[in-house]
């Protein structure tokens, strides 16, 4: 169950373009999984920007000297993440979480490929920790579009079997994305089960490969979010259920893990004819509509 | 004056309790005047796990309609300076769902559930009013007319007094008499104490005010709007303004008639500030999602408001600001106080409703 | 997207000169698209000493009405979530002093003088502008007809179309056929579109949008509203959402009449957002009091985004928003790029404004 | 003239119960003069604050180490005092001025009492230096509610002739209030003008009893600012012109320093009847004319 406490930042540390940030948040790490996030509330007092901001976790420690710390890893792309990056040690932060669904770990070893883009390597280098721990095979592919935009590779490469990087620009590793490489290894791996966290056009390909080769696919996907919550329906995306009907489903909630084969990738955006709920109301519109 | 305090030291418990918080939305009594607003709490079960649906006032929830309804294409929201843009598109699960699952489980846990209910005609109003009055613990209804009105060229209801009104009467006549009718009206009109009055003529127990403005954002990268929904309603503490004087000016016109506010409310200072306008009961929306505990907070700094001012029920605080201005204290003001320039005001930190003027003695 | 980016690292000069920022509000060439909105800059003498009033697009001067006003009692402002609410009451010289001291010091200094006026009745219009025929200098007369008419129960004449179209009728028929007449609305109506073409109707030749939003704020310490005057004036960021909505349905509905755009504009981006909704000019009003060179920065922000977005003439983007989206750049979605979750975005502190479709090639 | 500047704090001390920020911000310093104020942004980027905060000009350098500096000094009353009291050295900061209308001297060696209330004394400090530099008599009567309110006094006993120390709970000088000790330090200073700053109740009484000694009294007013350059009309307060009429007079370019004689402290907060402006527009309101 996730909690709501004033935590305290412990450190901001530059990672090549990327922020580190350490927090106190006593309640939180102590339940926290791998593929859960928290959210902040970011401005100050008062604070003219309403929305907390979504990060994935990072890592934890349920036992840090000062109590239960959480890792998040960000870029500075808005007026929200920047405000965050000018924190310092002991400032206190509004912090939520631990939030939605963590990724499912398989219940017998094995072969697990885990595939993250930029910052989205961050919970897939403590999922590959959780993993090792229960004894599956690890491989990671690492991708950005240059090497200062590439997280976690040296974790990496301590826990698993094989790392494969790729930087759009070449500046490390092999020049391409992660898809590009992501077949070849998956073969050598012989991989039962992929893992995926970065920009939805990446999950949405590596859903295609692994679905291809026979792995179960499980993604971490990031869509807008007022509340985080769960009580607002800003964050969803058309999804089938098992019944084989697509229901816009909220990421926060119902995700942000989710089987990579039920998103309905290319339609994300829309609400797809059929989705559960249209039927009677198709082309209700007005100019006053918009809202509510 | 801070407008925006968040998350400050919690009030302390002794103030809270001296304060006799409790007030009525008609026939409702209700223990507390801090509800949730519609669409910003979902069903209640969410938010349960950072306030106890039973310690408030009221769960207004999500309107609800007819059939399941999947809402509209994504992005949805856009935040805005103080403000959030959204459009939701109504996405539930139909009023049977609602029934079947919802609704019990706020009962179960001791909540007071007020039902929102959105339609788009009179008939589908009258349906879920008429569905609704058989469902037990159903504790108020409010009618959200703010939607397109199919019948009228998608005319939103709230928009003409007269859509307005039968909708509210269609609601009332398919409601038992004990659970009150409250209407939620728009502020996107040229006079809301119109829209007001025909809805109250109407049969309308009560009004919520205001519900969200239409509003537009255009992204200045893709040069397109923001919202695939392109308008959007737009909440958060930038419209409070608008709320305050939508309260004020519909009481000033109706002060019988029980308002429920809503709009920007982010403080206990907020809250107070509706109620000083002639709000009986407030909801908090979009403070939510800012800060999930927000209604337990701004409850308890209510209450801690209500105290410094010397009230020992909030019911005399309705309204207050209305009357006429009291007699400057006997210091009078030409007296030469070297008071320290601004520095009397209450520091950082400490609540900003401690009294000035003495405690309104007439009233206690 | 930052909405609120105050006062970054100029632009640089280079891509402002590449961009032509001539635009045309009817029968007025303005050299670029910045104006100062009515009441926010007096008219002109004490902000030029933070901005050249002749490098604006025009000086909006204050509503001028035709005998000298005090305005209303003090306190006539109180700052609200990014907004400001606000209840001068028009204090003003009266048009006779206007027209000996403040209008030749515009025309001396090279600032294209707009004119706005404010009356209490339909006469009161036709000789502020009958007055105005013969002032020389005078390049356009915006009328504010967000005022009490006293023939009508004070009814604001911009809440009712009729009311708006006599006063617009009568100012055209007393101005000089060169000289255009902008109708500046208030957006606290049920149907703004109606409102707009009434005035269009009636000879406006361009429309202001918007005005402020009726708001009110209660102060919790004195139990009292916080301005002497009870309701006011709702302006800045807060506002901006419904003024892009405004402007957007507008031009949605006529857009061969041009729009001269205010409320909440703070950056280049906010009036990037205006010119894409359709406005062929903006007016900066509550970004003055919190950078007194906005004006001159936002213009400059402007240049900066126009350029950075591929277009060589402003007049180009207005109303960009409301063309059909172009088909996705070649590059198709679901082609498995690994692009740094985020980090594409542009970093802080640069432009955010930076092409991300490519540069809208059909209109060059 | 004033100028806009983006200036950089280099110091935020505390002085009993207030802040004491001094700024670097050149072009400033260098033309300032004694009861100008500036005007200082808060909230940061993007903020929910919109109008400036306003400060009376304590002191200047005009050549510091890094360029001319300003002072100010304030306490913390709301979210915008808040905010910049939570500034640190290095920190950016977009400051206007020198606004408004100084003090005026003095033409010939003068005695001049100079009355300060809280922070209101921080300008008086300044202006005394400035008098005593050309041959006048200083006194000072400083005032607060308690010690830790008052300002300025081992500055003012540098300088005056006397200093006369009050507070309302008698934890130093006298117990009670600057006007219960004015007129008897006035006679024995024989003061021919009197300079005050402090809440507006007390400037009243002040102007009340210098005018009744014949002294003539210039008061630094405090009132409510949205824009502090004269272009929205929000600073306005009632005062009689040399021609007999109450005009509603601009405080931040008209003042805030102004004879106080002139001014109708009884009517502030109203418009005075016959006030230039008032005739013609008697009695016109309406539900919808609060605006514009
Ligand atoms: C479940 C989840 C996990 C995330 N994990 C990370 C992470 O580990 N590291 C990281 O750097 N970023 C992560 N993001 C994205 C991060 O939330 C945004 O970069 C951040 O909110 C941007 O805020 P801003 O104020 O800087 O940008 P602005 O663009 O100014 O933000 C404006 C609004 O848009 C929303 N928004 C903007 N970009 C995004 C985005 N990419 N995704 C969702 N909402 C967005 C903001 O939350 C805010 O409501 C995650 C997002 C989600 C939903
Ligand atoms: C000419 C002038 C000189 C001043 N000099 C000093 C000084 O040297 N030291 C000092 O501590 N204070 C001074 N003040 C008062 C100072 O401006 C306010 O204390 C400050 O603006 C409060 O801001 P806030 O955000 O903390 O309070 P809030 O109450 O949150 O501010 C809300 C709004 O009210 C305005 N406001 C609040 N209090 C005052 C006030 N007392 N006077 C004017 N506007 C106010 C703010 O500017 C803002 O617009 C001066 C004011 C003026 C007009
Ligand atoms: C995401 C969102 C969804 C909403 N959905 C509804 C709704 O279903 N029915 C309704 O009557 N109001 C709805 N509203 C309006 C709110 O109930 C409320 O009237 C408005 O947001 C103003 O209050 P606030 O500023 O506290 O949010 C919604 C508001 C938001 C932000
Ligand atoms: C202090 C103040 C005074 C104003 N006076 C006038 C006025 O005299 N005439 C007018 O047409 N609009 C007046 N306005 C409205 C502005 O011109 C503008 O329409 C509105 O403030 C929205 O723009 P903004 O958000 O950029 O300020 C005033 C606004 C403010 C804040
Ligand atoms: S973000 Fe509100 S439901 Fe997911
Ligand atoms: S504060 Fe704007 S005119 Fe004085």
């Amino acid at each position: 169950m996730p909690v709501q406490v004033r935590g305290e930042v412990l450190s901001v540390k530059r990672v090549g373009e990327y922020h580190e940030m350490t927090i106190v948040a006593p309640g939180i790490a102590e339940h926290a999984r791998p593929g859960q996030f928290v959210t902040l509330a970011v401005g100050g007092t008062p604070t003219s920007m309403l929305t907390r901001r979504a990060f994935s976790i990072f890592r934890v420690a349920e036992r840090g000297v000062y109590g239960g710390t959480v890792q998040v890893v960000f870029a500075v792309t808005g007026a929200g993440t920047a405000w965050l990056a000018a924190r310092r040690a002991h400032d206190s932060l509004d912090v939520v979480g631990p939030l939605g669904r963590p990724f499912s770990l398989p219940r017998d070893p094995a072969s697990a490929t885990l595939v993250g883009g930029g910052y989205g390597a961050a919970p897939l280098i403590w999922l590959g920790e959780v993993l090792r721990r229960r004894g599956a095979r690890v491989d990671f592919v690492l991708g950005a579009s240059r090497e200062t935009r590439l997280f976690g590779s040296l974790d990496a490469k301590r826990m698993a079997t094989t790392v494969a990087i790729t930087t759009e620009d070449g500046t490390v590793g092999v020049r391409g994305r992660v898809t590009d490489v992501l077949p070849t290894l998956m073969t050598r791996a012989n991989a039962d089960v992929v893992y995926a966290c970065g920009p939805m056009p990446m999950l949405a390909e590596v859903t295609r490969i692994a679905a291809d080769r026979g792995a179960s696919v499980q993604v971490a996907v990031e869509e807008s979010m007022a509340c985080g919550i769960g009580v607002c329906m800003t964050c969803v995306l058309p999804v089938v259920g098992e019944d084989g009907v697509i229901r816009m489903v909220r990421s926060c909630v119902q995700g942000p893990v989710m089987d990579g084969t039920r998103v309905r990738w290319e339609d994300i955006g829309t609400v797809p004819e059929g989705t559960w709920g249209t039927a009677p109301v198709a082309g209700a519109t007005s100019v006053r509509s918009g809202s509510r | 004056m801070a407008q925006m305090r968040v998350l400050p030291g919690q009030p302390d418990a002794a103030a809270t309790a001296a304060v006799d918080l409790r007030t009525r939305l008609a026939g409702l009594a209700l223990p507390n005047p801090v509800l949730t607003a519609s669409g910003c709490a979902g069903a209640g079960r969410e938010l349960h796990q950072f306030v106890d649906v039973a310690s408030l006032g009221a769960v207004v929830t999500k309107s609800i309609m007819l059939a399941p309804r999947a809402g509209r294409a994504t992005p949805r929201m856009v935040e805005t300076p103080s403000g959030l843009l959204n459009s939701i598109g109504l996405q539930g699960p139909g009023l049977e769902e609602f029934l079947a699952h919802d609704l019990p489980w706020l009962v179960e846990h001791g909540a007071r559930p007020v039902v929102s209910i959105a339609g788009e005609s009179v008939e589908e109003y009258a349906r879920l009013a008429a569905r609704l009055r058989h469902a037990p613990g159903v504790a108020g209804v409010e009618v959200n007319i703010s939607c397109p009105n199919v019948a009228n060229r998608g005319l939103v209801f709230a928009c003409r007094a007269t859509d307005a009104a039968t909708v509210v009467r269609a609601v009332r006549q398919n409601t038992a008499g004990s659970v009150p009718v409250l209407a939620k009206l728009s502020p996107d009109v040229t006079d809301i104490v119109e829209i007001a009055a025909a809805c109250v003529a109407a049969g309308a127990d009560g009004l919520s005010l205001i519900n969200t403005l239409l509003g537009m954002v255009i992204d200045t990268t893709t040069m397109r709007p923001s919202l695939a929904g392109v308008t959007g309603g737009l909440s958060g503490p930038a419209i409070r303004p608008v709320a305050v004087r939508c309260v004020w000016q519909v009481h000033e016109a109706m002060p019988e008639v029980p308002i429920l506010a809503m709009g920007g409310i982010l403080t206990g200072s907020d809250a107070l500030e509706m109620v000083l306008a002639g709000a009986s009961a407030v909801s908090v929306g979009t403070a939510i999602f800012h800060d999930p505990g927000a209604p337990g907070r701004i409850l308890a700094e209510l209450a801690h408001a209500l105290a410094g001012l010397g009230f020992a029920r909030l019911v005399d605080a309705v309204g207050y600001a209305h009357r006429p201005p009291e007699p400057p204290p006997d210091a009078g003001a030409g007296s030469g106080t070297v008071t320290d320039a601004g520095a009397d005001a209450p520091a950082e930190g400490s609540a900003d409703v401690e009294a000035v003027t003495g405690p309104p003695q007439v009233r206690r």
